[in-house]
């Protein structure tokens, strides 16, 4: 199965580190995968609030995009549109959603369409690359890339809001495990985490740091008293919120010990034997270092 | 009018949240409301049910920053449907929702809460009365035409211009973040570019034309 | 338009011509649910004249046929969902005898829109509306089929000879008197 | 009484109905009425404001005689609704009740229509193919059967037991059958019941022994009904009876055998405690149980698992009554009519993961504390948590897995009230401060809003709002090792926190599971929601559809004790009603063949689904046996030499009814 | 002088089988002319349109008509022979019902014309050459009678009297029928001169059909090899004898044909097609919409199948949206 690679705009900046570990994890477990040409910002959630017709047109364009490069290479199969930025994943499926839902925002956004030549059927799957690991490849096939067990690392599984909710179908959008399941495989255990779709204050933080570090502070906090020594994300702007601004939290907060805020990919990466270069791990601010080297002298998987 | 009603100024960002508010009269004259107002939401945020509404609050509830609005989102409901349209437009609580959807998948009544917030800020920012330097929709702003521009959002140039247009002191406050995103190479000073951004300009320009004849 | 108010029309609105349907609903399904529609007052468009049967099955297509030759624009049969029947089997007659009767009606030039077989269970008050409301509408699309217009019409052909023969009879009697 | 007009020309009389407003608020009835009266064969064409009250009846009674009509056409409501009493006033006038046409102008026209003009025309139409049918209509004679003067009661909850024992007071026979090994149903799990706070078993458990011993009850529990067939009058139902692996006649309920049990520690959840308890593979529900029989657990037993134990619990038994070999077995009965009292189930809390039941082990679904209150219930009306801790602090979320569209969307009608009580019976036992969070309280009913009255003034927290979720996840000191609640206190119009012990659903009532199979069983019809559908929501709420059986308890939609036994007591003079009658009366809408048209070719006899048509070798004709035609008519529509007739449904009659319908064109033509 | 009564026969729309029919009176044909005086029969004598003109009215006491009423010419004649006899006869199925020129009622002329005079593969007709009304020829202009919108029955233009059913009648139905008239007796008005009962009565082959007969799928008999004692609809073929009259001793079925129903419906059906139609699928085994979609599909011509003789004179009458 192969996918065509939607990045968005965050993981081309901030969230370079989840661009390389995904490529590298993706050409690890050979899944062809190739960057759609000429992609747009999806609209983001700021955008929405400016002028909706736009917002979800912008979204349609990539939709209508991927399905041309796929008609363009038939060999590919029916497009599948992988887009790992939780609101990327989010925006492009609320536009698949309410544009099949919808008739007059439909004929705006087909519209909005027709005037450069494109088209939107409807044909294409947007996916998220927790749904993909999952689902596509399924967990033995992961298991069978695993070189270096995560011995028992505890991890906190952080989904955030926009992945599983409320568009998403591959998991509950109230009590998600797909990325529990997934860690385990690896060889880490996820600890029970009420607040795993919790959100981590997403734009506020930038906005109105009162409220995004409170946001953010809690999920650390709780993360660390559920004795997780790590958080691991799927989405660029959680896990640049939670990370980034731990000195600024730990200055607003009293006793508060930074945590390591991984991406998913990262830690499959990890567990695959890849280096750290590949993974982008030198990009963090806080670094895993000390939690992997507590679980080390992992046997290799298969001995 | 409204001020009359609720008072509070709103031309400061909220960071600097109003003190204790002196003594007012609180009433509400049916003149003063907008009696298609709900309506008028309703069907902008395919909100169809938002009428069936029972004041549950399961969305304050499970809103996770419902405690720093100055409505809940079920008042904002209630308000909204009830045609308070001047205080629901300068509300803080729009501009807080961070769109997590998390009240619209509880909403036992599957009202779309999430979008019912995003067309009050559409409303809010047409109509131009959101606080002048209130920053998420000065955000919202650059950041639109940042992508009308380059097809790309980028980060940078994004927040200069935004923290430029709020308060400088913000930029001070972020800069720590921006050197260390920088030292990492999470912050690169090349501009991401839509090929053809002409393209998603036009696009832009179809897509509104469109509304407006579907308007008119 | 004018040609079919003469027939088809409901006077109340003379010159626009109104869609009618002959509606067969079983006694214990869809007749209940329609009931149920005007208990819950659930208004839809007063086009329908509902004939009250036992089943769905003692529906005969002759009546169906009946009804489009006085000039129904559209006939619904209304019956237990399958498998609820209140006589067992009587909605799988039914259906049966539908499906080939509608092979029939299309050879004769009766659109599938103007035929339609619904079930309709008891507590489906809410469907009556949504079934009859939509039904109307296909009908204004189709526009009005009006089978006796069409007979007249085509038995204009036969007027002149008749007119000649009573004129004829007329002058023989006459001559006998 | 005339059996048919004076000569061939009909004298037809036309009745239009008012309804109050109900139809001439839409419906321009005068119009109609003069319309009418210029229709072929009509003699007299009135409108009146109620036709179905006494003058309007008698209205038609004089008009019968005066003008001498031989047809009646009366429009007004739905025949479903007045059919039976205009056919009684025609006949009071001394005509054949069948000269009888109903026109509906109100459920199929004023009701649903909203525009007076096109409402009127259709309303002429209606009324036109009326006369034009009327004048078809023959004398018949009603039919009439004798009925089986017994009833069969499904369920054996609070309704089922109120309905079975009314029936048998009044001296007839009843057969009780109950799915579970015991009667009681849900309320024999209850501790006090509201508003009055007695004790549920004290006012039950006589009621469960009453039917146990009363001579004119049959009890099958641990039973089901599995065919049903025939009607009103004369159902002959089957029942299986699965094994208890006990010999009923011999076990005298003594218990040895539970305690000679090979498993020594019981070790396997207990049903009727909600799994609070356990119990051993060969088990009593519950020290009330009715009938006092153990029974075994075929999934824990380990002889019926392999065979291979030692039958401590057979030695035990003294009376030899136990029986590893039993099979289930079948009884065939007849019953005049049917009451079913299937009850409810409560909502499955694990379908809300964000109020944590089954993951947080403090968060209990009422119906468990229902037990922990109870005296005789796990911990002997000691109100514990899991790790035997007493709680200080309890909240009752209501509405859980009502009012949702999510879920359910309806109100389940109790769980107000019941939290009220729970409550006040968990402060009782732990003085723990108690929250109530709920979305609207609704306490209807004598007595109710006097004892939420009590409850505010007992000091226990009411919170309107709905619980958003109940997390282990603590902010403060406080909270730390507690349930914490996230809730919009909505009257104050903020959002709190507030840390728990224990957490209490307060959980809806929902139709079984099994509630459409049990309807495609017994031949009814459920709501869209799945309760059982009464024939009229307000006239007929204990009648279905189906003649002869009729519905009591939750089973037909959430209520309260009182209700259904108030509902129960209805139903069972219903059954009454009939039996008493001696007959029932039938509508003579049967079908017949007429001999000599018939060519024998068999076409119908493989039709009918209740083998009626049967093939006479000697004429080498089919014919009908009336007293098994249930009148649907499939045959006549399928005869294709037009020779089997439907009275009240004959072809000529039918089509005059659509001829009636467009013959205005024919005018206006 | 009080001469013999006197009668006509006469054909419209049809195969001409008909006038075969009372030639198979044979040698009875000399006792019928002993009976009655024949004063108009086109087909076998020499009479002119102008003698029947020349008649009193109500001279004739019978004129038995057959065929469809598809032309003017045909209409004039038919109103012609009303006026002078005082009964009229719809003889056969055409006359009756429409018969197999009424299945022309699902086409438009233009169809037919092509058809008849261009695509069909035995015509040369380079220059598609069509029958025309009136043609000028030197001067003169001679014209043919015209076709009418739709085929007709006989009733449906004249009043008639009887009806004798059949493709044809039977000669034993005509003998009786002309005795009967004879004698004086004069059944009710618009009766059919036949049993009133369908044809399973009298087939040879009833007892073998089964009383729980369910169909599984339809054969045609050109491609089935068909048992000639067992019932026809029990070996899945569509016998339109249990809607159809008696009358013809099932003819057909004896001679291990299925009935084609050209004797019309008993008097109790409107609408001899729908209840063979109703009867046949209410027997259907199918009980799912694909399935009996499945089971249906083996009747490829429901309206041929159904309606072979009686499309005209059928509730619907012809196609609603026919084409002039």
């Amino acid at each position: 199965m192969s996918y065509w690679y939607y990045p968005g705009c965050s993981l081309k900046s901030n969230g370079k580190p989840y661009e390389e570990s995904l490529l590298a994890v993706f050409r690890e477990l050979d899944v062809p995968m190739w960057e759609l040409e000429d992609w747009n910002c999806c609209g983001a959630t700021s955008y929405m609030s400016v002028d909706e017709a736009q917002a979800f047109s912008l979204a349609a364009r990539n939709l209508a995009l991927a399905e041309r490069a796929a008609r363009q290479a038939p060999e590919t199969g029916p497009p599948r549109l992988l887009a790992p930025c939780s609101a990327c994943f989010l925006v492009l499926t609320k536009t698949q959603r309410y544009v099949a839902q919808h008739g007059d925002l439909a004929r705006r956004v087909h519209a909005g369409l027709r005037a450069i030549d494109l088209e939107y059927q409807g044909v294409v799957q947007v996916r998220h690359p927790l749904d993909v690991f999952v689902n596509d490849m399924g967990l033995r096939r992961i298991a069978t890339a695993v070189k270096r067990r995560l011995n028992g690392l505890k991890v906190a599984c952080y989904y955030g809001c926009q992945v599983v909710r409320p568009f998403a179908t591959f998991d509950s959008a109230h009590d998600p495990t797909t990325m529990d399941r997934l860690v385990e495989v690896l060889g880490a255990k996820p600890v029970r985490w009420p607040l795993k779709t919790r959100c981590c204050g997403g734009a506020l933080t930038g906005t109105i740091p009162e409220v995004g570090l409170r946001l953010s502070e809690i999920l650390l906090r709780d993360a660390a008293q559920r004795e997780a020594e790590m958080i691991i994300t799927v989405c660029p702007l959680c896990q640049f919120n939670l990370e980034c601004y731990q000195r600024e939290i730990a200055r607003t907060f009293r006793d508060f010990t930074p945590l390591p805020v991984l991406y998913l990919t990262q830690l499959m990466g990890k567990a695959f034997g890849l280096s750290d270069a590949d993974l982008g791990m030198r990009r963090l601010f806080v670094s895993p270092e000390p939690a992997f080297a507590r679980h080390e002298g992992g046997q290799p998987a298969h001995a | 009018m409204w001020k009359r009603m609720i008072g509070g100024d709103f031309s400061r960002p909220v960071q600097r949240i109003p003190g204790p508010k002196e003594i007012r009269r609180h009433i509400a004259f049916e003149s003063d409301l907008d009696a298609t107002f709900g309506e008028r939401i309703a069907r902008k945020a395919y909100g169809e049910k938002l009428f069936s509404c029972i004041q549950c609050g399961t969305c304050s509830g499970t809103c996770p920053v419902s405690h720093y609005m100055d409505y809940t989102p079920r008042k904002i409901i209630a308000m909204v449907r009830e045609g308070f349209r001047e205080e629901v437009l300068h509300c803080v609580s729009i501009w807080l929702c961070a769109s997590c959807y998390a009240c619209t998948v509880d909403c036992p009544r599957e009202i779309k809460i999430t979008d019912v917030m995003y067309a009050l800020k559409q409303e809010a920012m047409a109509q131009g009365v959101y606080p002048r330097r209130f920053a998420i929709p000065v955000l919202a702003r650059e950041f639109f035409r940042g992508v009308e521009r380059d097809g790309r959002s980028n980060e940078l140039p994004l927040m200069l211009r935004f923290f430029l247009k709020t308060n400088p002191l913000q930029m001070l406050r972020n800069a720590p973040v921006a050197w260390r995103l920088w030292r990492t190479g999470r912050l690169s000073l090349r501009q991401e570019r839509t090929r053809h951004r002409s393209s998603v300009r036009a696009l832009l320009r179809a897509a509104k034309a469109a509304e407006e004849e579907g308007a008119s | 338009m004018s040609a079919h108010t003469q027939v088809g029309a409901v006077p109340a609105a003379v010159g626009t011509w109104e869609p009618r349907i002959v509606a067969f609903f079983c006694n214990w399904c869809t007749y209940t649910a329609a009931d149920l529609a005007g208990v819950s007052r659930m208004k839809h468009a007063p086009n329908v004249r509902i004939i009250r049967v036992m089943c769905s099955g003692r529906v005969d297509p002759q009546f169906v046929l009946e009804a489009f030759a006085k000039g129904a624009d559209g006939v619904l049969i209304g019956g237990c969902h399958l498998g609820d029947c209140h006589y067992v089997e009587g909605n799988y007659k039914a259906i049966r005898r539908v499906q080939m009767l509608r092979r029939i009606l299309r050879g004769m030039g009766i659109q599938d829109d103007r035929f339609r077989l619904e079930w309709i269970s008891a507590s489906e008050g809410e469907k009556v509306k949504r079934v009859i409301n939509d039904m109307v509408d296909k009908l204004r699309a189709l526009g009005p089929l009006g089978l006796p217009r069409r007979f007249q019409e085509w038995d204009r052909e036969l007027a002149p000879l008749e007119q000649a023969v009573e004129a004829e009879a007329k002058e023989a009697s006459a001559h006998a008197g | 009484m005339r059996d048919s007009g004076a000569n061939g020309t009909p004298r037809i009389g036309v009745f239009v109905c008012h309804c109050g407003t109900n139809i001439a608020g839409i419906v321009d009835v005068k119009a109609v009425a003069e319309y009418a009266a210029g229709l072929p064969g009509v003699v007299v064409s009135r409108e009146y404001k109620y036709m179905c009250s006494d003058p309007g009846q008698e209205l038609i009674q004089r008009d019968i005689r005066d003008h001498r009509l031989d047809r009646i056409i009366v429009a007004s409501c739905s025949p479903l609704l007045h059919e039976h009493t205009f056919r009684e006033a025609t006949a009071q006038g001394g005509l054949n009740p069948y000269f009888l046409q109903m026109v509906n102008l109100r459920e199929n026209v004023s009701w649903v229509n909203d525009e007076r003009g096109p409402a009127t025309e259709k309303s002429k139409d209606l009324v036109r193919a009326a006369v034009y049918r009327v004048a078809h209509h023959k004398a018949l004679q009603q039919r009439t059967v004798p009925i089986t003067a017994s009833v069969l009661v499904v369920g054996g909850g609070i309704a089922g037991i109120h309905a079975a024992l009314t029936l048998a007071n009044a001296g007839k026979k009843v057969y009780l059958v109950e799915r579970e090994p015991t009667i009681g149903g849900h309320m024999a799990m209850f501790d006090k019941t509201f508003p009055t706070l007695d004790c549920a078993a004290c006012i039950l458990t006589p009621k469960m022994s009453a039917v146990k011993n009363h001579p004119n009850i049959t009890l099958w529990t641990y039973s089901e009904v599995v065919g049903v067939d025939g009607f009103v009058g004369n159902f002959k139902i089957k029942v299986k009876q699965k094994p208890r692996y006990i010999k009923e006649d011999l076990c005298v309920g003594c218990l040895e055998c539970i305690a000679a049990c090979i498993h020594k520690e019981a070790r396997f959840p207990d049903g009727f405690n909600q799994g609070l308890s356990k119990r051993k593979p060969i088990y009593i529900p519950f020290p009330q149980a009715t009938p006092q029989l153990v029974l075994f657990d075929p999934e824990a037993c380990i002889q019926l698992k392999s065979g291979r134990c030692r039958q401590s619990c057979a030695e035990a038994c003294d009376r030899k009554a136990i029986d590893f070999r039993q099979i289930a077995e079948f009884e065939d009965i007849e019953v005049g009519s049917i009451i079913l009292a299937t009850g409810f189930q409560a909502f499955d809390a694990s379908r809300l993961p964000y109020y944590g039941y089954g993951r947080y082990p403090n968060v209990y679904t009422a119906l468990e504390v229902e037990r922990l209150v109870n005296a005789s219930g796990p911990t002997g009306g000691e109100v514990v948590l899991r790790d035997g801790r007493k709680p200080t602090a309890v909240g009752i979320i209501h509405c859980v897995g009502s009012r949702d569209e999510k879920t359910n969307g309806w109100c389940s009608r109790v769980c107000c009230m019941y939290s009220l009580k729970l409550a006040h019976l968990v402060r009782e036992h732990t003085d723990a401060t108690i929250y109530n969070f709920y979305i609207d309280m609704r306490t209807p009913g004598k007595g109710y809003e006097e004892f939420y009255d009590k409850l505010l003034t007992e000091g226990v927290h009411f919170i309107r709002g709905r619980v958003a979720e109940v997390t282990d996840w603590s902010r403060s000191p406080e909270e730390a090792g507690k349930l914490v609640v996230r809730v919009e206190d909505t009257l104050v119009g903020t959002v709190r926190r507030i840390p728990l012990d224990m957490v209490i659903l307060a959980v809806g009532l929902e139709p079984r599971a099994d509630s459409q199979e049990v309807r495609r069983l017994f031949n009814i019809s459920c709501s869209t929601e799945g309760f059982f559908l009464e024939r009229h929501p307000k006239l007929a709420p204990v009648n279905t559809f189906t003649d002869g059986i009729f519905i009591a308890g939750a089973c037909q939609g959430p209520r309260d004790i009182p209700d259904a036994v108030a509902q129960a007591g209805a139903a069972a003079a219903e059954a009454l009603a009939l039996i008493d009658a001696g007959h029932v009366e039938l509508e003579p809408n049967t079908a017949f063949i007429v001999e000599v048209e018939c060519s024998g070719c068999k076409s119908c006899i493989p039709l009918c689904p209740y083998s009626a048509i049967t093939f006479l070798a000697d004429k080498k004709k089919a014919a009908i046996n009336e007293a098994l035609c249930k009148g649907c008519g499939t045959c006549v529509a399928a005869c294709p030499s037009g020779s089997i007739r439907q009275n009240l449904f004959e072809d000529d009659e039918i089509f005059s009814e659509i001829e009636g319908l467009f013959a205005r064109d024919a005018v206006v033509a | 002088m009080p001469g013999k009564p006197t009668v006509a026969f006469y054909w419209c729309a049809s195969c001409g089988g008909c006038e075969e029919s009372v030639v198979d009176l044979a040698e009875g044909l000399l006792d019928f002319v002993g009976m009655v005086d024949i004063r108009f029969w086109p087909v076998a004598m020499d009479f002119k349109r102008s003698d029947v003109e020349a008649m009193p009215e109500g001279s004739l006491l019978a004129s038995l008509i057959n065929g469809a009423i598809r032309t003017s010419e045909q209409e004039e004649m038919a109103r012609l022979l009303r006026r002078k006899s005082q009964l009229v006869i719809a003889y056969g199925a055409c006359a009756q019902l429409g018969g197999i020129p009424g299945l022309g009622n699902q086409f438009g002329h233009d169809q037919i014309l092509r058809l008849a005079y261009e695509d069909c593969p035995s015509v040369q007709n380079p220059d598609k050459t069509r029958p025309q009304s009136h043609v000028q020829d030197n001067g003169r202009t001679v014209t043919l009678p015209h076709l009418h919108q739709v085929v007709r029955t006989l009733a449906q233009v004249v009043p008639v009297d009887y009806s004798l059913p059949g493709c044809p009648p039977t000669p034993e139905m005509l003998q009786q029928a002309i005795t009967r008239l004879l004698s004086g007796e004069r059944p009710a008005k618009g009766s059919v001169l036949a049993p009133d009962i369908a044809l399973c009565e009298q087939c040879p082959r009833k007892d073998s059909k089964p009383a729980d007969l369910r169909l599984e799928e339809f054969k045609r008999p050109h491609l089935t090899r068909l048992d000639p004692q067992k019932c026809l609809l029990a070996q899945g073929l569509v016998c339109m004898g249990p809607a159809t009259r008696g009358g013809c001793e099932a003819a057909c079925v004896r001679g291990n044909m299925p009935c084609s129903g050209c004797f019309g419906p008993t008097s109790r059906v409107k609408d001899q097609g729908a209840k063979m139609l109703s009867s046949l699928c209410s027997n259907i085994a199918a009980s799912t919409e694909p399935d009996i979609e499945r089971t249906l599909a083996t009747i490829p011509d429901p309206l041929g199948t159904f309606y072979r003789y009686s499309l005209a004179g059928s509730l619907l009458r012809a196609r609603a949206d026919r084409q002039r």
